[in-house]
């Protein structure tokens, strides 16, 4: 590995101050599981390596039934697992977290890691789109807000300008008669990367017959997470129904773009892209009606 | 070469200072900087669990960490497992169950299973199986892993707490 | 006089025959006894007067580990077959 | 439910010895060494001044070699030497016995070091050793390599073809002795026929041909490749390395650097598991020269997880051809195959291996296997477990499957008819002495996992067999009676499942003392008699023969010395279960070692010939997600004729782990080359072996067919439990979902592939 320097940053403005007197080549450590294997491979490059998980709001989780959760972009994905208000009310961001790595990388690897390592396979942010969470990004000139679907711009690359971090992830507060789900598939049961990964969140009305609104999001079938407005658009107003969801799968598949890679297929990609979105539309309806 | 650091940490309950570069890994600076190479490395990026350690009561891959993370903390390497009485009782059961064969994957296996216990003291099978599943071994196909952790379980509860 | 079975790649040597009744009373001695009625045959099988390194010699279903000194019975079957060995945990 | 279960099968002829400590569950005398973090292994180990080495691989597939440009490297500070092929010795071509089949000398170096020509991603060009790990790395990138880049060849099928770009210029198809004309990337050509093919398949009421193919997969041990050398001023060489065979790995050095094995001296430190990957040499001849050339500082070298994928022992992929033909009864009339295995960069792949294993476990008359070696530019291949075994298995058992279903003939009923027994010729010829192929499927037919129902949708139940021929050869132990009674054992077989325990209770068993009585150490080359390495299933038979005989002469020698104790003749003192006796006397080994007048102490060495064949009967229960193609394993029990369990535990613990591989290579495992021939899986991530979410329990049933060639009926168990899992998966898939799988792995786009493009045929349940 090259050599690099390391500094242990306790607040936002010490972070801040760092990152606007250096230029280029500096990387934020939380978790380290992405980084430390890219810096190893010679993937990326780093000068200094800022440490950033003793900031104490970025290692927060809050929640509050009107503002919602707000996610600190360093807690681990055990933590979010554990959170008895993200089990309760953030159904497929747990189901999505709960997928990354092995304890190990559960315990080090943080949701704003996987957010900002921005792979088009990373399972949190299907996860988080389907949560509609939003990104607070914090730079020189001031924060700004980045709706999760935007954050990320193709493989390995964020909105993220230099001098720029990722604070948070803030998700809206919880609404009636909503459930979501997320999965993947994995030709094993654990330590693998998403061949396809879809996540869904539907709000039903209130006899939770029909699709109020419906927001339908996949992983590795493009250069980026990739979130299908149509499919949603597709369902909202209709009566849940297994045509109807078989049918929003379809338009799913049709946005896919995947690529061939050592890990599936185009073909076996697409086909996939129907399946996962028609399971995970399934399972988010049968959490909406309280039925899991 | 960047400057070195000094570091000072609770390693298996003893006060350590160590020197380190920012680039070396945990894993590195335990075995070739401080002999406690009973955390073996089999891929060096966080595949296979050979290499766990508790970290601040975390299960980590210690490749996965770097020296210089350490700072102020304390950890728990097989080396610290067990107690001056004698074995823990799950290196006990893993030798009773001949739950190795190479023996190359069992350090991390056996600090993977103190941690589960120390998060679930009474797992089931799949339980198990889920909490391993970062862990490889390549001799045993898990079956006799899986059946010593359960029986540690088992032996544990029977233990005073004190005593463990 | 020992029976002995011709690799199937040498077969073309001995007419198609599968086994071959030889005179020996050592494995050495049989390969001169064939050489003499199927010649070109111990050049295949030998190399610098010693049985090829890829070549083993089998004598009554047992390996032998005196190659062109083994010993032969009467009724002794000898085969030739591939050096082989494997590798488990 | 789970439950290993152990059937003796000693026939009425056969004697029912009751042993003592054979067949007991000690515990390992190194257990605690390696429960507690303690155990040495290679990597483990520090010596004062010592340097890191680190390797330079090729990033092309095949390319020549222009020119190599060192002297960056060299100068950076801390750099304390560089090394090339021009530090190795040129080597005639001749052929060496290394103990696994024949290895071209020079090959073997050029695989070491690339000389001319890289002939794989990950071949090794240059090394460099240096003060720390991340010197050695940043060196490396200094060094300039000018590559002529050539098409690469990936698979045998192009290998084998005519106009096909030749790896090896000198290389020449071989047919027992006789040479190709042209230079060629079939490195051999073998053939067994037995009586006449045409006959037997004119006699077939139902024939049955298909093509098979399969990747290349890796051994998967958890431990890289390491080793550390210390080249010192007065030419002594010493290495202290991970290897199956400290010897091997000293014979090949030797070889390699072209100096006397009186200079060499192999510590084998303890082993990361090997299942063939650890008995040819890697880094040992690097770690050597560079500590030569950076002033005899000792050298420390470890792979990369990357490297090792890339670099060291993948096992064959092939091609098969299979057609065999039965009888309206089932008899089996005919068999014939033909196997093409990658070698990888240079010749000795398994593929006669495979042409034994194929139709082993069956009597059948008449029979033609056909194996081609083809060298293609990937790694050169190692054994793995039962090498070639799992390929050829697969390709027969499913084909056998097949004909079952058309014959209407419950697969394990067909197999009894079929199955091999002592006296029945295998296809090479040679004659079956006593084995327990119908006893592990009698076995497998009366447990209750087979009589089970296995009702719900896309579920199905497969059974395969197999065969390993197990390994004997040179083994050499010596022992020492300790005062307190007990007994030191140094013995040559490296450790890596166990066999210090298995061992050492052979010796107790042959003194009546307890397991726990005897010390184990593995030794160096220079501490005991030469000892082939752990492989081939060979150790707890043959070194465990040498043990056996050790047990005797030391138990002649303590009557002899207990005689003249008692001042009577020898033949008038009993030695039983540890205890001395003569008329009214008796005392223990314990009471009598602090009495002995000399030391006691005895060697052996044997060159094991009798060892017994393996057979075993696999059974699964799988459930197919007919959607996603994933495949999850219900059920497995493993039938197994184990000769005589020594150590029970842990050979349950070998058919369990073998079975683990052979589902990792079923289902998911496999080399994934990119076009131009990069290796692009080459992490755990990708590379998919089984987690423990991925396997059930694994039920063993330990059939006992005692090998008459042990004194007590131990025969080989550790390999021949990779050989039925693919098999029986494949026909477990075939009955939950309808598709004859012929490609190995069955990953899941493949399945889902498969189902999608059949033609619709659901199978009859049986």
């Amino acid at each position: 590995m090259q050599a690099f320097d390391y500094i242990a940053v306790r607040s936002i403005s010490e972070l801040c101050s760092l990152l606007s007197g250096q230029n280029g080549q500096i990387k934020l450590l939380s978790g380290g599981t992405d980084l430390l294997v890219q810096l190893r491979e010679g993937r990326v490059k780093a000068r200094l390596v800022i440490d950033v998980k003793y900031i104490s709001e970025m290692a927060e989780i809050a929640y509050d039934p009107k503002q919602g959760l707000y996610l600190g972009a360093t807690v681990s994905c055990h933590r979010v697992c554990q959170d008895p208000h993200i089990q309760a009310h953030y159904p497929g961001l747990v189901d999505a977290v709960a997928l990354i790595g092995g304890i190990q990388i559960q315990n080090r690897a943080s949701v704003g890691g996987n957010v900002c390592n921005a792979s088009p396979a990373a399972d949190a942010i299907p996860a988080l789109i389907v949560h509609e969470a939003v990104c607070q990004v914090v730079g020189s000139k001031g924060q700004r807000q980045v709706p999760i679907e935007s954050f990320c711009t193709a493989p390995g690359k964020t909105v993220l300008e230099a001098g720029e971090f990722l604070l948070s992830i803030q998700l809206p507060p919880p609404r009636q008669n909503f459930g979501a789900h997320y999965l993947r598939f994995i030709p094993r049961n654990e330590m693998d990367i998403a061949v396809v990964g879809a996540g869904a969140g539907v709000t039903l009305d209130n006899a939770r017959e029909r699709f109020v609104s419906v927001c339908l999001a996949l992983g590795a079938v493009a250069p980026i997470p990739l979130y299908v407005g149509e499919a949603g658009a597709f369902l909202a107003g209709k009566r849940v129904s297994g045509e109807a969801i078989a049918e929003a799968a379809l338009i799913a598949q049709a946005a896919a773009q995947p690529i061939d890679d050592l890990r599936g297929s185009i073909e076996q990609r697409k086909y996939l892209s129907a399946v996962l979105a028609r399971r995970a539309l399934e399972k988010a309806v049968q959490r909406a009606r309280g039925e899991t | 070469m960047s400057k070195k650091v000094l570091i000072q940490a609770t390693i298996n309950g003893e006060e350590v200072e160590f020197l380190a570069e920012p680039r070396q890994s945990l894993l590195e600076v335990l075995r070739e900087g401080l002999s406690l190479t009973g955390a073996k490395e089999g891929c060096n990026n966080g595949n296979c669990g050979a290499c766990n350690v508790i970290l601040d009561g975390a299960l980590v891959n210690s490749c996965l960490v770097l020296a210089v993370e350490i700072q102020g903390r304390s950890l728990t390497t097989i080396e610290g497992i067990a107690g001056p009485q004698g074995l823990h009782p799950i290196q006990q059961k893993f030798l009773e169950h001949a739950a190795l064969q190479c023996g190359y994957c069992t350090p991390g296996f056996i600090v993977a299973a103190k941690a589960l216990f120390d998060q679930n003291p009474n797992p089931t099978e799949q339980e198990v199986r889920y909490w391993l599943a970062g862990n490889l071994c390549r001799c045993t196909g898990y079956d006799k892993i899986v059946r010593a952790v359960l029986d540690a379980a088992q032996a544990i509860g029977k233990i005073p707490v004190e005593e463990i | 006089m020992p029976q002995v079975w011709i690799p199937a790649l040498l077969r073309d040597l001995t007419g198609g025959q599968q086994t071959v009744h030889v005179p020996g009373k050592t494995v050495r001695q049989v390969i001169e006894n064939l050489e003499a009625n199927f010649p070109g045959l111990k050049a295949r099988l030998c190399q610098d007067e010693r049985l090829r390194p890829s070549i083993l010699v089998a004598v009554d279903g047992e390996i032998s580990t005196l190659g062109l000194r083994q010993g032969l019975q009467e009724a002794s079957e000898v085969h030739f077959l591939p050096a082989i060995r494997g590798g488990a945990t | 439910m789970t439950a290993n279960l152990r059937v003796e099968q000693t026939s009425a002829e056969e004697q029912k010895p009751a042993y003592r400590v054979i067949g007991t569950t000690p515990i390992r005398h190194d257990g605690t060494d390696k429960v507690t973090g303690r155990a040495l292994y290679g990597a483990d180990i520090r010596l004062p001044g010592m340097l890191y080495g680190a390797v330079l691989r090729s990033p092309h597939a095949h390319a020549r070699i222009k020119s190599i440009d060192t002297s960056q490297a060299e100068a950076l500070p801390g750099v304390r030497a560089v090394v090339t092929s021009a530090d190795l010795p040129d080597l005639e071509s001749k052929i060496a016995e290394l103990g696994e089949g024949s290895i071209n000398q020079r090959y073997q170096s050029c695989n070491i070091l690339a000389r001319d020509k890289v002939l794989y991603f990950g071949h090794p060009v240059a090394a460099v050793a240096a003060a720390d790990p991340h010197l050695a790395e940043e060196a490396l990138a200094l060094i300039q390599v000018d590559y002529d880049v050539l098409p690469p060849v990936l698979d045998v099928n192009q290998a084998m073809q005519a106009d096909a770009p030749i790896l090896l210029e000198d290389l020449y198809t071989d047919e027992l002795g006789k040479k190709s004309e042209h230079p060629s990337n079939i490195a051999s050509h073998s053939q067994t026929r037995l009586g006449d093919i045409e006959k037997g398949f004119a006699e077939a009421a139902v024939i049955v041909e298909r093509e098979f193919t399969t990747s290349m997969v890796h051994q998967g041990y958890i431990e890289p490749q390491n080793a550390t050398a210390l080249y010192n001023q007065d030419g002594q060489l010493t290495i202290w390395c991970s290897t199956q065979g400290a010897f091997g790995v000293r014979d090949q050095v030797a070889s390699i650097l072209q100096i006397p094995i009186s200079k060499i001296r192999v510590v084998p430190m303890e082993i990361g598991g090997g299942f063939g990957g650890k008995i040819g040499i890697y880094l040992e001849p690097i770690a050597a020269l560079l500590s030569r050339r950076s002033g005899h500082r000792p050298v420390k070298m470890s792979m990369k997880r990357s490297d090792v994928f890339a670099a060291t022992g993948p096992t064959s992929g092939s091609t098969i051809r299979v057609k065999m033909g039965a009888d309206q009864q089932g008899r089996i009339t005919a068999a014939q195959a033909v196997l093409a295995y990658e070698a990888g960069a240079y010749p000795g792949s398994f593929v006669g291996a495979g042409m034994g294993v194929i139709f082993a476990p069956y009597r059948i008359e008449h029979v033609r296997t056909d194996g081609y070696d083809v060298v293609v530019n990937k790694p050169r291949t190692a054994a793995y477990r039962a090498p070639g075994g799992t390929n050829a298995a697969f390709a027969c058992e499913v084909v056998i499957d097949e004909l079952c279903e058309k014959l209407g003939i419950d697969p394990i009923e067909f197999r009894l008819l079929n199955g091999v027994r002592q006296g029945d010729r295998r296809a090479d010829g040679v004659v079956y002495d006593r084995i327990g192929c119908l006893e592990t499927l009698q076995a497998a037919r009366e447990h209750p996992h087979y009589r089970a129902p296995l009702e719900g949708p896309f579920r199905g139940r497969g059974v395969a067999s197999g065969y390993w021929g197990n390994y004997g050869g040179m083994s050499s132990a010596s022992a020492s009676i300790n005062p307190d009674g007990t007994i030191s054992l140094v013995e040559g077989s490296v450790d890596i499942g166990g066999t210090r325990t298995s061992l050492a209770m052979q010796l107790a068993e042959g003194l009546g003392v307890p397991a726990e009585a005897v010390r184990p150490v593995v030794a160096d080359t220079d501490q005991v008699g030469y000892t082939e390495g752990t492989y081939g299933s060979r150790t707890t038979f043959a070194t465990g023969l040498a043990v056996y005989e050790l047990s005797q002469i030391l138990k002649n020698k303590l009557v002899e010395h207990a005689a003249r104790l008692w001042e009577v003749e020898p033949d008038q003192v009993n030695f039983a279960e540890g205890i001395f006796t003569c008329a009214d006397k008796q005392m223990t080994l314990q009471d009598f070692a602090p009495q002995l007048p000399e030391p006691v102490v005895a060697s052996a060495a044997v060159h094991a010939t009798k060892w017994g064949a393996s057979f075993a009967t696999h059974i699964v229960d799988v459930e197919v997600d007919p959607e996603t193609g994933k495949v999850t394993i219900l059920r497995y029990t493993a039938c197994q004729d184990v000769g005589k369990a020594v150590y029970p535990n842990y050979v349950e613990g070998q058919i369990q782990g073998g079975v683990a591989q052979g589902v990792g290579w079923g289902l998911n495992e496999e080399y994934l080359y990119d076009e131009k021939g990069r290796l692009v899986n080459a992490s755990w991530l990708d590379y998919r072996m089984p987690v423990s979410l991925d396997l059930p329990m694994i039920d063993t049933v330990l059939v006992e067919v005692p090998n008459p060639g042990h004194p007590y009926g131990v025969r080989g168990v550790g390999e021949v439990p990779i050989v039925p899992p693919p098999a029986a998966l494949a026909n477990a898939i075939y009955r939950a979902v309808g598709v004859r799988m012929n490609v190995l792995p069955m990953s899941p786009g493949r399945i889902v592939a498969a189902i999608q493009s059949r033609a619709v045929h659901v199978p009859e349940k049986d």
